[in-house]
C-alpha cells in the first residue's frame, strides 16, 4: 500500500479500525475530536457502532460493558476528560478488560489550555485512578508510529487483558503526516472465553467484577495482577535511542518532544557535540535498564518534556545519582524548540566549543 | 377450599416474621425454641391442614425459603 | 533541504488548505512532509496558521519556528511572522488587505495582490490558490503540476474538481506577479 | 399434588447477604422468575449496581457485570450496542439510579437503549449505613439528615418514573411496590412488561420497585412494610406512567 | 483540655470544626461515612451548612465554588469517590483555591473491598487529574496527628491558596484513639480579597478561573504555581524519623504502616538490631533530603506500603542508589505485621543476630 | 431626543469572541439588562460553563467562576449555600446542561437551589466544532451524526424544561426563543421572572432559549433565525411549564 | 410616528446581517464597499429620517453595536 | 504490659461496645489504647470483631495479630481467633453459642455461659457484659469501677443509665464465674 497524508487523529481511527477494533465511545474534546468524527462516519461502514456518550464518565463505562462482552472497543478524550474516566479505568484494570484509551493532551491544570502538552505523564504512568493497577502506555513520535503502535496496542491489550493507553500530545493528534498502513503482524490470542455473551445454556455463568470484599481474595488478586504487570515489564518495553554509548549528554524525551530533541541534536552534530537520545516508547512499563547503557563518561542527562517535569522521576529512578539529572520542559502549551535544546545543552556542557 | 402443603428451608431463613404477617389462615409462627445454623428463629407452621395453598407466604419471602404445594 | 513554511491569515482565508496542498504535493514528489495547524482562541475570523515542512531527510520537528517562507495573508499574520522568517528566506505579503510594506532587509519579499486577482478571476475564494502559486514559482519547492494533478483531489475531493481550471488560472497569475517580482 | 411455588432457577443457590426481611430478595426473585417465564436467562446479561445488591452478580443465574457506582445504565449500553440480540438489564438502587447516576439512566432512556432496568427504590443508602438519598421522604430521619429531611434544606424528593416518563425513549415506566402479595404479584407482571419492550426491539423499560430497609429505617420487617404503604406509596404514587401503545 | 475517645473519622469533623471549616460537600462512601454523618449532626450547630451532593463529582465542584466565594470548605471521600474528583481537584489547584480534602482510602483497584490501604499514594502525590499542579498532603499516622494536621492544613491551604489533602488510610479513619484539641497555633493569613462576594459596586470583579487560551499565558501560569510549589517544598516539609544516623536498616513507612514499623523495631532492638525510620508526614513534599542523613553504612532502605510499591519511587529517587531498596507491602485492605516486618529485615540482613 | 436602547452596563465592554450572529450575543445582553433593570450587578455571581460561552466571565460585569463543563449548577450551589444573600446565576449549553451535565441540573432544580439558570440551547455542541448534542433534531447533521440523527441510532432530542418541570424544587421553568425582536422581548421578561424567582427565595428558575449556532449549522445568521423558527420550535414549543404561583 | 436615530458603532460590527432582516423601514443594508478592523463589511442605515426608533435592530444584535434614540 | 485483646461475634452481640468499654477505661486510668473494628461482607448479621490494645506505652500496631487474650461470642470466631492467642494468653469462650472446646492448651480458657446469664438476669442484651466482667476478673487490666462509673455513660449516652444496675450485674456473675475457674 501506498502512503496516504492523514491528520493524526483521523489516523488512530482508521488503524483502530484496520485492527478490528467495530466500537468507539466517546464525547467531544479538543484536540481530539476529529477522531470521533472520523470514528462516527467510517464505523458505520463496516458495521461497527460510534456512540456519543453523555460524558466521559459514561463512555469510559460503556467501553467497560463493551470490552466485558467480548468486543474490540476504544475511547479516546483530552486532559479534562481524562481525569473524568479515572474512576472506570481502575475498573477495566481491576476487572482485568483489554481496551485502547487514546489521550491526545492539553495544557493543564484544569481546563487549561487547547494547545499540545504532556502534561498527563504521571496520570497516565501511575494511574490516577485508585488502587495498584497500571496501563501500557505507548508515546508515539510521529503519525505512523502510532498507527503501528495502535495496532499492536490492541493485541497487546487482549494478549493481557489489559488497557492500553496512546498518550499522544496534542500535536500528533492535529499534524498531517504520511503513513502506511502495511499488513500488520498479528499475535496470537486467546479466546475471550470469560467474555459475557449469554450463557446459551452452554457454559457457566461470566461475571466481570472488581469487587473482592474479602481483603485476602483481594489481596491475592493485587499478587496475580502484579504477577501479570512483571511479565509486561518483562516483555513489552519499546525503546528507541541513539548514540547513548558514547554521548557526552543524553536527552530523555518522549512523543514529539523527541523530535524536536532529534532536530537538536543534529545541529549540534554539526558543531562538534556528541549528544544521545533514549525515547521510551513504552512510557509504562518504563525502559529503566536502557539508562544502564549510557556512556559511564556521559556529563549529564537532560530530560525535556512539555510539562514541568514529570518523566523526570523515571529518569532519576533510572540513572540512580550516576548522572546529574536536568530538566527543559515548555507547558502550558507550548512547545520546545530546537534552539532552546541547543542552549540548555551548552549551558549544561559549559559554554561553545 | 383448595388445600396446600407449604415447606420450610428452615436453615436459611432469616427469621423477619413477614411470612407470618400474610397467611389469611395464620398458622406460620416464629419458633422461639430453636435457632439456625445462622442464629435466627426460624418460622415454622403449625396445623398444616388449614393452609389453603394461597404461595402468600412464598410470595413475601426474601429468602425463598418456602416450596408451596396444592392439592 | 528543507523548506519550513508557515502559512497565516484569517479563518476562512483558506490557510490551511494552502499549506495540506504543499504538503500533499510534497509527499507526492518523495520528500518528507509535515503539517501543524494552529488555530487562535476566537471561535471563528480569529487568525489561524499552519507550519508545513517539505523536507530531504525525516521532519524532526513538525513546529516552524524559524521559517524559510512566510506566507502571509492578512496584517497582524505579518505582524506576528515577519520576525520568523530566517535571513535569506521569503516572505509573501497578500498586499490586497495589507497596506504595510515589510521591515526585513534580509529576505526577498513578495507582495502578492491576491484578493484583487481573485476577485478578477470571478471567485475571490482563489486568493490563496494565487498565493501558492507565487510560492511555488519563486521557490520552486514543488511542481505545479503535482498540486493541480494530484493534490488538488486529493485535499477538495473529487466533487471540487469543477473547479480546477479558475484555480489553475489563480496559480498561474500568482506565478506571473511573483516572476516579476523575484530578483 | 403439585408444586405451585418453589424457587425459581432464574437465580443461583447461593444464600443472600441481605438483612433479616429486606425486600431486595423479593425483588431478586421476581427478576429471576421473569427471566425464567420468558425464556431468556440463557440469553440475558444483566448489570449489577453498587449498593446493597452489590452482589446481585452472584445471584442472578445468568452472565453479570459490576457496574461502577451509577454506571450501569452506561455499561448496559456498551453491553447492548455489542449484542443487540441479547436480553440486558440493570438492577440499581436509589442512590445508584437517582443520585450519582441520574445523568446515566436518564441519558440511556433519552437515546432509547433497548435495555431493561430495574428500580428499587428504599428511600435511602442502605449498603453504606443509612444516609439520605434523593428519596428520602420529609422528616425521615438519616445519618445524614438526624433531624429529618427538610424542604428548605434538601427540597422535595425526586420523583424518577415521573421524570423519566417525559423522555421519548422511555417505552415503559411503571411504579409498584413489594408490600403485599397482591402488590408482589403486580410488580411481577410490570417486570415482565417491562422485559418484553426490550425483547419487541421497542427501547426502554424501568419498573421502579418501592422497597424497604428495616435496618437503616430502624424497624422489624413487618413495620417497614407497614411504613411503606403508609409513607412511600402516598408520595410515590403506584402505576404505569408510559407503556408502547401509548407512546407511539 | 483533657482528652476523649474519638472515632478518626469524628475526630477529622471536630478538628475541621475547631479550624472553622463551616461548609462540607460529600458523598457517602465507606470507610470514611462517619465524617458526613458527624458534619450533618454537628455543622447546622454552629452556624455552618452541611450539603449531600448528587456525587463525589458535585461534590468537588461545590467545593471549588464554595472556596471561590471566600469559605473554609472541606469534602472527604474514599478510593473510587477520590478518583471520580480528579477533574475538579485539577481545577482547584489551576485556579488556585484553598480547601481541604480527605481521602479514607480503602483497597483497589475498582470498587475493589472496605478495608484500609494505603493505595492512593500516587493519586494523591502526582495528581491522579489533568495537568503540573500538586497537593500539599498529609498522612498522620494517629488520631491526635490528624487531628493537628487537618488544623494546621486549613491555614497551609490558605497561605498557599492551594488544595490540602488528608490521605489516611481505612484504618485511621475506623479507629478510635484518645485525642486532645489544643488551642492551636495560627498562621497570620491575608484577607481573601480575590474571593467571589459580589463586587458591591466597590471593587473589581473577581474571576475564578483556571483558562488560559492563550498557551504563553498559561505557560507563566505554571511557571507560577512552581515557583508557589517551590515555596511549599522549602517551608512545609515534615517528617519524623528515628535513629537514621546509625541504623543498620531503614524503613521508610508513612501513616498506620509506620506505627506498626515502630512496633517491629522495639521488638529488633531487644534482638540488638538497629533500625531506624523515616516516616514522611507529609507525602507531598517529600522529605527527600532527610534520606541525606542517613548513615552511611547502612545496608538497606525497606520501603513498607499498604499497597504494591508507590512511595517506593519517592525512596529511590531520594536514595540516588546509595542504599538498595527493598519493599514490603501488604494489598487489597490486608495489614501488614510486626512480625512479617521482623522477618523481611532479618532476611534482607541476612538471618538471625 | 432620548436614548433609548445603549449599551447595558450589566456587560463589559470587552467585544466577544462569538462568531457573527451567533445568538449567544444577544442572551448575553438580556441577561446584563436583567440584573441592572433588576440591580442586582453588584450583588451577583455568575458561573460560565465549558462551550462557547466559556469566556462568559469576561463579558458579565460582575464576580465570575469558570466552572468544569456541566458542573455550573454545582458550582453556583457552592456559592450560594456560603453566600444565601447574593444573586447567583448560571449560563451553559445544551452539551454542557443537557449532556454532560444531567445530574448537577437535575439535583439542583431538586435540592431546590436558589439559583438561576440560563440555558442556551443551539442544538449542537458549538465549541468544539459542531458535533451532535442530545438536542440535536432528528435529521440534523452534525460531525457526528454526518447522516444525520436518527431515532433508532439515538433517541430522540431531550427536552429539558419538560423534564425539569416534573421536579417540585424547580419553581420557574420557562422555554423562549431569541429569533425575532418580538420573542426577544419575551425571553428578556422571562429572565426576569427567573431572577425574581430567587430574589424572593422561591427556589430554582431556569430559562431556556432556543439559540442558533450559524457556523456549525452551516448557515448564514439570517438563515439560521429561520431554521430555529421552522425546525426547533415546533419540536420546542415556547411557553412557561412552571411558575411558582401554580407550584404551591 | 415616532421618529428615530440609530447609531452604529461599526468596528465592532461582525457582519451578521441580522439588523437588516428586521427593520420595518428597510434602511439598513451592509456596506460592501468597506471593511472594517475586524475584516467585516459593516452594516450602515441610508435614509435615517426613516427610521422609527423602534429599537428591532438593536434588539436582535447580538455584538452591541447600535445604539437607538427617539424623540 | 500491653494488652492486646481481639473481641468477636456477630453483629449485634455487643462485641464493639464491649470493646469501647475497655479501651475507655484504658484511657481513664491514663494508659494508651486504641480501638479498632473490622466488619464482615454481611449487611447485618455477619460476624465483625475488634482489636483493643492497651499499653503502658504509646500503641504502635492498632491491629492485634497475636493476642494476649481473645473473646469470643460465637463459633466462627472461635474457629478463627483461638490460634491468634499468645502462648500464656487468655481465651474467653460464650460457651451459650459455642459447643466446642478451645484445642489450645498453652493458654487460660474461661467458658462463659453469657447468654444464659444475660437471660436469667433478664436482659439478654448484656451478654457482652458477662464476658467484660469475667474478663477484667481475670485479667485486671481496667478496674470494674471505671468501667461502670466513668466508661458506660461515655459509650453509651445518659440516656441508657437506667441500664447500669443491670450491667453492673451482668459484670458481676461473669466476674464470679471466672474466679471460679481461675487456676
Ligand atoms: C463512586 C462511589 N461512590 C460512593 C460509593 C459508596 N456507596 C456504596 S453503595 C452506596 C449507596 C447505595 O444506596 P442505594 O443505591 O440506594 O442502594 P441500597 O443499598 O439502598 O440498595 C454508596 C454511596 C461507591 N462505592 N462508589
Ligand atoms: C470534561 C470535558 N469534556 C469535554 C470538553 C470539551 N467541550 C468543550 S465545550 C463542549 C461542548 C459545548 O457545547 P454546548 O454546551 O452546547 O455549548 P455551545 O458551545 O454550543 O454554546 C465540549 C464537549 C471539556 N472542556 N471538558
Ligand atoms: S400457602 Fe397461604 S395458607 Fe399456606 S402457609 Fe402459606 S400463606 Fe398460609
Ligand atoms: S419470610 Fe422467609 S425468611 Fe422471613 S421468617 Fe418467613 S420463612 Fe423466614
Ligand atoms: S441495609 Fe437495608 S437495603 Fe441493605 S440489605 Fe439491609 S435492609 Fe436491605
Ligand atoms: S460556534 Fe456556534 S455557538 Fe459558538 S460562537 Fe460560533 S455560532 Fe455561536
Ligand atoms: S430602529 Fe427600527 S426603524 Fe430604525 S433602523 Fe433600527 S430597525 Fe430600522
Ligand atoms: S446585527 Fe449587529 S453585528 Fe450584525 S450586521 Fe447588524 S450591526 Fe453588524
Ligand atoms: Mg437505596
Ligand atoms: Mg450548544
Amino acid at each position: 500500500m501506498s502512503k496516504i497524508l492523514m491528520k493524526g487523529n483521523e489516523a488512530i481511527g482508521a488503524a483502530a479500525i484496520q485492527a478490528g477494533c467495530r466500537y468507539f465511545f466517546g464525547y467531544p474534546i479538543t484536540p481530539q475530536s476529529e477522531l470521533p468524527e472520523y470514528m462516527a462516519r467510517e464505523l458505520p461502514k463496516v458495521g461497527g457502532v460510534y456512540l456519543q456518550a453523555e460524558s466521559e464518565v459514561a463512555a469510559i463505562n460503556m467501553v467497560y460493558g463493551a470490552a466485558g462482552s467480548g468486543a474490540r472497543v476504544m475511547t479516546s478524550s483530552s486532559s479534562p476528560g481524562m481525569s473524568l474516566k479515572q474512576e472506570g479505568i481502575s475498573y477495566i484494570a481491576g476487572a482485568e478488560l483489554p481496551c485502547l484509551i487514546v489521550n491526545i493532551m492539553r495544557g493543564g491544570p484544569g481546563l487549561g489550555s487547547i494547545q499540545p502538552s504532556q502534561t498527563d505523564y504521571f496520570q497516565a504512568t501511575r494511574g490516577g485512578g485508585n488502587g495498584d493497577y497500571r496501563l501500557v502506555v505507548y508515546a508515539p513520535s510521529d503519525v505512523q508510529e502510532m498507527v503501528d503502535l495502535i495496532i499492536e496496542g490492541f493485541d497487546v491489550a487482549d494478549q493481557y487483558r489489559n488497557p492500553v493507553m496512546i498518550a499522544g500530545d496534542g500535536m500528533i493528534g492535529q499534524m498531517m503526516e504520511p503513513v502506511e498502513f502495511k499488513t500488520p503482524v498479528r499475535r496470537e490470542l486467546a479466546e475471550k472465553d470469560w467474555a459475557t455473551t449469554g450463557t446459551n445454556g452452554e457454559r457457566e455463568r461470566n461475571i466481570i467484577n472488581s469487587l473482592y470484599i474479602n481483603p485476602e481474595d483481594l489481596e491475592q488478586h493485587n499478587i496475580r495482577l502484579q504477577a501479570k504487570y512483571d511479565l509486561i515489564k518483562q516483555n513489552e518495553v519499546k525503546v528507541e535511542s541513539y548514540n547513548i554509548e558514547d554521548a557526552e549528554l543524553v536527552i530523555a524525551a518522549y512523543g514529539t518532544t523527541a523530535r524536536i530533541a532529534k532536530t537538536a541534536i543534529a545541529k549540534l552534530e554539526e558543531e562538534g557535540y556528541k549528544i544521545g537520545l533514549i525515547r521510551p516508547i513504552t512510557l509504562w512499563p518504563y525502559p529503566y535498564d536502557e539508562f544502564k547503557k549510557i556512556n559511564p563518561n556521559c556529563k549529564a542527562v537532560l530530560t525535556a518534556e512539555m510539562n514541568t517535569g514529570q518523566m523526570i522521576d523515571d529518569v532519576k529512578i533510572a540513572v540512580e545519582g550516576k548522572y546529574p539529572v536536568h530538566f527543559y520542559g515548555r507547558t502550558g502549551g507550548m512547545s520546545p524548540t530546537p534552539e532552546e535544546f541547543i542552549e540548555n545543552i551548552k549551558k549544561i556542557l559549559g559554554g561553545e566549543k | 377450599m383448595a388445600k396446600g402443603r407449604v415447606e420450610f428451608k428452615e436453615d436459611i431463613c432469616k427469621g423477619c416474621e413477614l411470612c407470618t404477617t400474610v397467611c389469611p389462615v395464620d398458622i406460620i409462627f416464629m419458633d422461639k425454641t430453636r435457632i439456625n445454623k445462622k442464629g435466627y428463629h426460624p418460622a415454622t407452621v403449625v396445623e398444616m391442614d388449614k393452609c389453603i395453598g394461597c404461595a402468600n407466604c412464598a410470595m413475601v419471602c426474601p429468602d425463598l425459603v418456602i416450596t408451596v404445594e396444592r392439592f | 533541504m528543507e523548506e519550513r513554511i508557515v502559512v497565516a491569515g484569517f479563518g476562512g482565508q483558506g490557510v490551511m488548505a494552502l499549506g495540506q496542498l504543499l504538503t500533499f504535493s510534497g509527499m507526492t514528489e518523495d520528500k518528507a512532509v509535515s503539517w501543524l495547524p494552529s488555530y487562535g482562541p476566537e471561535m471563528r475570523g480569529g487568525t489561524a496558521n499552519c507550519s508545513v515542512i517539505i523536507s530531504e531527510d525525516a521532519v524532526g520537528s513538525p513546529v516552524v519556528t524559524e521559517s524559510t517562507t512566510a506566507i502571509v495573508m492578512n496584517l497582524p499574520s505579518l505582524d506576528k511572522f515577519e520576525s520568523s522568517v530566517k535571513p535569506g528566506g521569503r516572505l509573501f505579503i497578500n498586499s490586497s488587505l495589507i497596506e504595510k510594506k515589510a521591515t526585513r532587509d534580509d529576505i526577498e519579499v513578495y507582495y502578492i495582490p491576491a484578493n484583487e486577482v481573485a476577485n478578477d478571476l470571478g471567485n475571490s475564494r482563489t486568493a490563496n490558490m494565487v498565493m501558492l502559486g507565487a510560492f511555488i514559482e519563486a521557490s520552486k519547492v514543488v511542481k505545479p503540476e503535482t498540486i493541480l494533478d494530484k493534490a488538488f483531489t486529493a485535499v477538495f475531493g473529487e466533487h471540487r474538481a469543477h473547479l480546477m481550471p479558475i484555480n489553475k488560472e489563480a496559480m498561474e497569475k500568482g506565478a506571473e506577479i511573483a516572476r516579476e517580482q523575484m530578483k | 399434588m403439585a408444586v405451585i411455588f418453589e424457587r425459581t432457577k432464574g437465580l443461583t443457590e447461593v444464600e443472600t447477604h441481605y438483612c433479616p426481611g429486606c425486600t431486595h430478595g423479593i425483588i431478586h426473585r421476581l427478576v429471576g422468575e421473569a427471566m425464567v417465564e420468558l425464556g431468556i436467562l440463557d440469553n440475558a446479561i444483566g448489570v449489577a449496581p453498587v449498593g446493597c445488591s452489590v452482589f446481585a452478580y452472584e445471584y442472578f443465574n445468568c452472565d453479570m457485570h459490576e457496574a461502577a457506582h451509577g454506571r450501569a445504565p452506561a455499561v448496559a449500553t456498551g453491553i447492548k450496542r455489542v449484542h443487540p440480540d441479547n436480553f440486558v438489564f440493570t438492577y440499581q438502587g436509589d442512590g445508584d439510579l437517582a443520585s450519582i447516576g441520574t445523568a446515566e439512566i436518564v441519558h440511556a432512556a433519552h437515546r432509547g437503549e433497548k435495555i431493561s432496568t430495574i428500580f428499587v427504590n428504599n428511600a435511602i443508602y442502605g449498603m453504606t449505613g443509612g444516609q439520605m438519598a434523593p428519596t428520602t421522604l420529609i422528616g425521615q430521619k438519616t445519618t445524614t439528615s438526624p433531624q429529618g429531611r427538610t424542604v428548605e434544606h434538601s427540597g422535595m424528593p425526586i420523583r424518577m418514573s415521573e421524570l423519566l416518563a417525559t423522555i421519548d425513549g422511555a417505552k415503559f415506566v411503571e411504579r409498584v411496590a413489594v408490600n403485599t402479595p397482591g402488590n408482589i404479584r403486580k410488580a411481577k407482571r410490570a417486570i415482565i412488561e417491562a422485559f418484553k419492550v426490550q425483547l419487541e426491539g421497542k427501547g426502554f423499560g424501568i419498573v421502579e420497585v418501592l422497597s424497604t430497609c428495616p435496618t437503616n429505617w430502624g424497624m422489624t420487617a413487618p413495620e417497614s412494610m407497614k411504613w411503606l404503604a403508609d409513607n412511600m406509596i402516598p408520595y410515590y404514587p403506584l402505576g404505569n406512567f408510559r407503556r408502547p401503545e401509548e407512546a407511539e
